[in-house]
């Protein structure tokens, strides 16, 4: 299933000129406060009309010269930005409501999984007056789950969730990808979030696509790291384990070469490391008796300097990572491209994210 | 009860019927006509409202005759409905037709004033979740604004009881079909002495106004706290 | 100077022409409240403003008089009028009423003002007593709120027959009267008229006036009998 | 104009002034009234209410008649009021007390219902801000309920404009000092001929009435649009 | 100024007994959703009643058996979790709401500052309604900062933010603090914003304080650890430049040492460093020809081990400093107590934050 959108819309303040194709999977978009990420959604939706555009998920149209599907017959579930839960229906009865409407609506399992997976058992017979803004916010999220839509739309989702729940519901999402959900548009300013969950990244600035294109390439690519923000460029490696354990820690297969990280917790799906720019080390030498375990040769393929750092890219076995490094340490390390070195990763500095 | 004539009691009863008919009648009516003024815009549209407060606006008496044109035997509808046996006219079902429509414009104000209250980005929601317009209304809105339908019922339940001008004037009075209990009051009334029997009928419409008052705030609290936000 | 009278409201034709003309000779200022008797009646003694009071029935002139509000020997019995039978449209005249009345309304109803509250509805069931039909139209009649609204009835074709005042059906051309009620038949209709205690001296001469042959020109042409 | 008489002039401009001044002194009593029923909880709750909607329950000429007693100069308000010279008995404030009595109830039921629908949160966020009781209302609620103040306002002057057995009950109807449209267009019914009259009263109550409603849809617009969610 | 917090109150759900003093500065307010974080703040603002307590601010009691202050009498700004904008009032007209019940109102300065600082320029026209949730959480924060408060209460207010937006409105409030500002009640899920700019830290969890004391205590105690999350433990070092700036680098003198870092932003205020564990390497040997250029000679002093990491707390310099390392690491390096050893951190691994 893929979602193409191409739609402009116009504002008094700022005028939407958005184009992507979302194929399937997890699309993010990211971009500042107001630089139209709801509103590029709510098109999708159908709850924007655009002033003129075209947007269809695989051959059905939604939008178009001629269409305009209303939000109903786009089964297009929509986590909003603010929860806008029934106010006079109970939890258990918010959830179930898209389940009627729903040509092939959940069944009891998936909901006792959904329910359990955002910890909403004691909250079932409350109405959503009562419920703390992220209570409100894990309920919205079942309720789209459980309305069994083509699309899932989510717009900041888990900006109100505390870590710990971010981290259970994260892999439920990841899960429901990989286990043929439907494909996801997620809205975030959150890159680690992105960086977990997302195939595909569109970058928006003022009503425009700046970036689209697979997540990967982005995060690695020092180019787009200013778009990103400087904070957030790095790797996403795919990792196979390998069965090997030992200490508590896993072997893993990545395309940088074997690498160990804590035991993950029992996965079904493939893993997926994302490797901060900021968080790799680069050292000529190769070093020893230090508590970082993975040490890994590379090669400089460029530099691309910026103010107060320099992006490195590295060949890393049949990968490339980037290291951001201050200017002197480039200097001084003598860092060219062609030279080579080796790049430390901490262990525990992996972020285990599929 | 001794203190009220087989007479009058028939007149509670009636005027207990057609208040009922009329505002559950009317109702369905009131709700499409207050979400017309609230959700559509359209060419006519003040206008339109402005109908709507008719029956206010002229005296009671007017509407009564109105109502007896368009009614009478001699008129296509009237003629019509005599055709068909359903004629309201000297019928009880007539003045329940005057009550409905002397009630209507109270009904669909409130019933407006709900619809306008409704947060649209809730019924939006309900779309996104895949209901049509039709279960959005059923199970969105209309639960959201069963505050505002339960205080257009009472009003146009309150003045279908206290219909007097319209209901004489289209359906007379005649005790046991149409004589409702302003009618009661009012004849009492142009007698000298009649004072006592008045009062005691007004004294019954009060009973029947507060309990019906007093039903609606319950049944409207209930509503309230389930909707708090 | 200004007048104020309480008037029966079904004299508003003849009265507003009368009290123009007045007002026109004296320059005195008349002014008429119209309205039910009844509530005429009780405004004045509730203390109304009124200087004269004209009903459409003794009764509550009677009420007003036990209040004490009537300056003495000013009230007379001012008009009469006749009760007549009224149908629907174009109608041939009846010598009497028929034997079987309901038959004749053919499943309609009789239109009549309230047979036990105004007057003309009063004086329309004795008629209709004393005629020894009132027991079988009983459950035919559609009582009104008055005799105009009876009128209506008639006259819109609601109700086939109705009973008003022969000034009410001399106007309407929608309807005929079919038959005059013999005067033995109901307690003479009459419309007392009567000074209050506090009237302003200008209005005794309107009173008085109000007897006189200019007002009763105008009050027969109105339909109604000058009975002074 | 012609075709109206100055007696039936003055009856017009009389019922503007009865209605607006029925209305706007009535207005801050709805408000208060409607502001105690919508937020306090308090024994006897449901009983105000339903006192409330008693002139919509009774005859109004029986609304009519109890004013007449009260106001009476043998009654001891009426005595009072009548010896400071404030009598409104047979004075057009009878008929602006009469038209605000039994616009009273409509006016409150719509206004009511703002209150009920102002998120409270707003509130809450204007006293953290510093606002004080008084300044929240004035500042926060009532611009909030300002599209139910003016459909509360539009339902009592048109109550007010068509408004009849009360007021010729309670002050008669004197030309240029009680005579309204409705008592107007009643005396012409009364009388063979006066139709085409009343017809022409009827239709300026109906122009008068559009013109209200229509701007108060524009009025009501202007404020909805500024509070749209 | 001191605010003082003890009360109680019941719910169908959940019973809240909280306990707590917020001396002068940042005091966060930490924990799960439906921990109890925003019922507490409501009772502070006097939103909430409590069933029974105290609630002080230096010795004005805002609650007790005796008293309870509305909420306009108690000079508490509040940024709530939902924005809570007038919806009737132009963006300008929501700033300016509280000025004219303020003592002493801002002048134009400071309106002019926060407006800039929020990027409120453009919208100051437009009504609530047409914001994006972004734009509307600006608003709301600065209507709280302009109504002069004794005590600014802020629920997640940042929550809804993106990076760069946040990374502008921290160090605002961190000024805020640092130029004699009112103290600040932060309620956030977010141990980055709190590391950024809070001074003391409550962790509550069901209803409850679990944990209450400096900020920086709690970051750097390995049995803190747990409460607070696994990836967020480290250390908050102050740091003062010394004016040395070599390569875009500049000195910065810190209880654990010098430290070299990206020059900072013109700040005005002393500077905070935040070191997470996880990022912090430990070497036996000192590590030469290295991208990082801090390495600081240090001595363990105990470890902790956890199920997936060994938390090695260290005395570097007058300070203690937290590294998470895999237990294989730990026992390869032959780390036990009293062992000397190095610690890397990565130059522009350092989270300047003050
Ligand atoms: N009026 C109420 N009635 C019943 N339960 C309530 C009420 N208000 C709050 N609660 C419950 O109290 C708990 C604490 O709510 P609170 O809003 O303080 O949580 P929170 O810590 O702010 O959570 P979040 O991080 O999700 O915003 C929640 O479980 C909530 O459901
Ligand atoms: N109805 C409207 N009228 C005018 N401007 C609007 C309207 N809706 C949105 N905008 C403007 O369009 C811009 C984009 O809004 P949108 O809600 O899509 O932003 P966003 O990217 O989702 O921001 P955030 O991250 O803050 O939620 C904002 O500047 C907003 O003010
Ligand atoms: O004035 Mo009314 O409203 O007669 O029935
Ligand atoms: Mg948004
Ligand atoms: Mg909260």
């Amino acid at each position: 299933m893929s979602l193409s959108v191409a739609f402009r819309r116009r504002f008094d303040g700022l005028s939407l000129d958005v184009a992507f194709d979302a194929p399937d999977g997890v699309t993010a978009i990211y971009g500042p406060s107001g630089c139209g990420k709801t509103s590029t959604v709510n098109a999708v939706a159908g709850l924007l009309r655009p002033d003129q555009g075209r947007i269809a998920l695989d051959d059905r149209v939604l939008f178009d010269d001629s269409t305009d599907l209303p939000p109903a017959r786009r089964r297009i579930g929509y986590v909003f930005q603010d929860a806008r839960l029934f106010p006079h229906l109970t939890v258990a009865k918010n959830l179930g409501y898209g389940a009627r409407f729903a040509p092939n609506p959940p069944d009891a399992a998936m909901r006792a999984r959904v329910i359990q997976m955002l910890g909403l058992d004691d909250l079932l017979d409350r109405r959503p007056a009562g419920l703390s803004g992220g209570e409100r916010q894990r309920v919205a999220i079942g309720r789209a789950l459980l309305s069994s839509p083509d699309l899932l739309v989510m717009d900041e989702p888990l900006a109100s969730l505390d870590p710990a729940r971010k981290a259970e519901i994260l892999p439920y999402l990841t899960r429901l990808r990989a286990g043929g959900g439907p494909p996801i548009l997620y809205v975030s300013h959150a890159m680690a979030e992105i960086a977990a969950l997302a195939d595909h990244l569109i970058v928006m600035i003022e009503g425009r696509v700046t970036h689209a294109g697979p997540l990967a390439d982005a995060l690695a690519d020092p180019d787009a790291a200013a778009l990103i923000g400087p904070a957030e460029g790095g790797a996403l490696l795919p990792a196979a384990p390998t069965g090997l354990i030992e200490d508590d820690l896993a072997q893993l297969d990545t395309p940088a070469g074997t690498l160990w990280l804590p035991r993950p917790a029992a996965h079904p799906g493939p893993l997926r490391l994302r490797i901060l720019a900021h968080e790799v080390i680069v050292s000529r030498d190769e070093p020893k008796a230090i508590s970082a375990l993975n040490v890994l040769p590379a090669r400089v393929l460029r530099l691309v300097g910026g103010p107060d750092r320099t992006l490195v890219q590295l060949q890393v076995g049949q990968t490339q990572i980037l290291a951001a490094i201050t200017a002197r340490s480039a200097r001084t390390l003598g860092l060219v491209a062609g030279v080579s070195c080796f790049v430390v990763i901490k262990t525990v500095g992996l972020i285990q994210t599929g | 009860m001794s203190w009220l004539g087989p007479e009058e009691w028939q007149a509670v009863a009636l005027s207990l019927r057609v208040a009922a008919v009329a505002t559950l009648a009317a109702l369905p009516f009131a709700v499409g006509m207050a979400w017309l003024l609230a959700r559509r815009r359209f060419p006519g549209h003040a206008l339109l409202s402005a109908a709507i407060h008719l029956p206010l606006v002229l005296p009671p008496v007017v509407t009564g005759y109105l109502l007896l044109m368009t009614f009478s035997r001699n008129a296509p509808v009237g003629g019509f409905l005599d055709r068909i046996g359903l004629s309201p006219a000297f019928h009880w079902t007539g003045a329940a037709i005057a009550a409905g429509i002397m009630g209507f414009p109270l009904m669909v104000r409130a019933i407006r004033l709900g619809f306008e209250a409704v947060d649209p980005r809730l019924e939006q929601a309900a779309g996104t979740l895949g209901a049509g317009r039709a279960a959005v209304f059923t199970t969105v809105t209309l639960p959201l604004i069963l505050p505002a339908v339960i205080a257009g019922t009472v009003l146009g339940f309150a003045k279908a009881m206290g219909e007097f001008g319209a209901t004489i004037t289209f359906v007379a009075n005649i005790p046991g079909q149409t004589q409702t209990v302003p009618s009661a009051i009012y004849a009492f009334l142009q007698v000298p002495g009649g004072e006592g029997a008045a009062l005691r009928l007004v004294a019954i419409s009060i009973v029947i106004a507060v309990a019906a008052v007093i039903f609606s705030e319950l049944l409207a609290r209930r509503a309230a706290r389930r909707i708090a936000a | 100077e200004e007048i104020t009278v309480f008037a029966a409201a079904s004299l508003k034709t003849a009265m507003d022409q009368i009290a123009a003309d007045w007002q026109e000779q004296t320059g005195d200022m008349v002014l008429v409240s119209y309205g039910g008797s009844s509530a005429l009646g009780r405004q004045i003694v509730q203390g109304a403003p009124a200087d004269l009071f004209i009903s459409a029935s003794p009764a509550w002139m009677d009420e007003v008089e036990a209040a004490g509000l009537v300056q003495p020997g000013s009230r007379r019995d001012l008009l009469g009028n006749t009760l007549v039978l009224i149908a629907s449209g174009e109608a041939d005249p009846l010598t009497a009423v028929p034997a079987d009345p309901v038959a004749m309304l053919d499943g309609g109803k009789l239109a009549m003002a309230l047979v036990d509250a105004v007057p003309a509805g009063q004086y329309g069931k004795q008629a209709l007593q004393s005629l020894g039909v009132w027991d079988a139209m009983e459950p035919h009649v559609a009582q009104a709120d008055n005799v105009r609204a009876a009128l209506a009835l008639v006259a819109t074709g609601a109700a086939p027959y109705g009973v008003t005042y022969a000034s009410d059906a001399i106007a309407e051309p929608r309807v005929t009267a079919v038959y005059t009620f013999p005067d033995g038949s109901h307690d003479p209709i009459t419309y007392p008229a009567a000074l209050t205690t506090d009237a302003a001296p200008a209005a005794a001469a309107f009173h008085d006036a109000l007897s006189g042959p200019e007002a009763a020109a105008i009050f027969r042409a109105n339909g109604f009998i000058p009975l002074t």
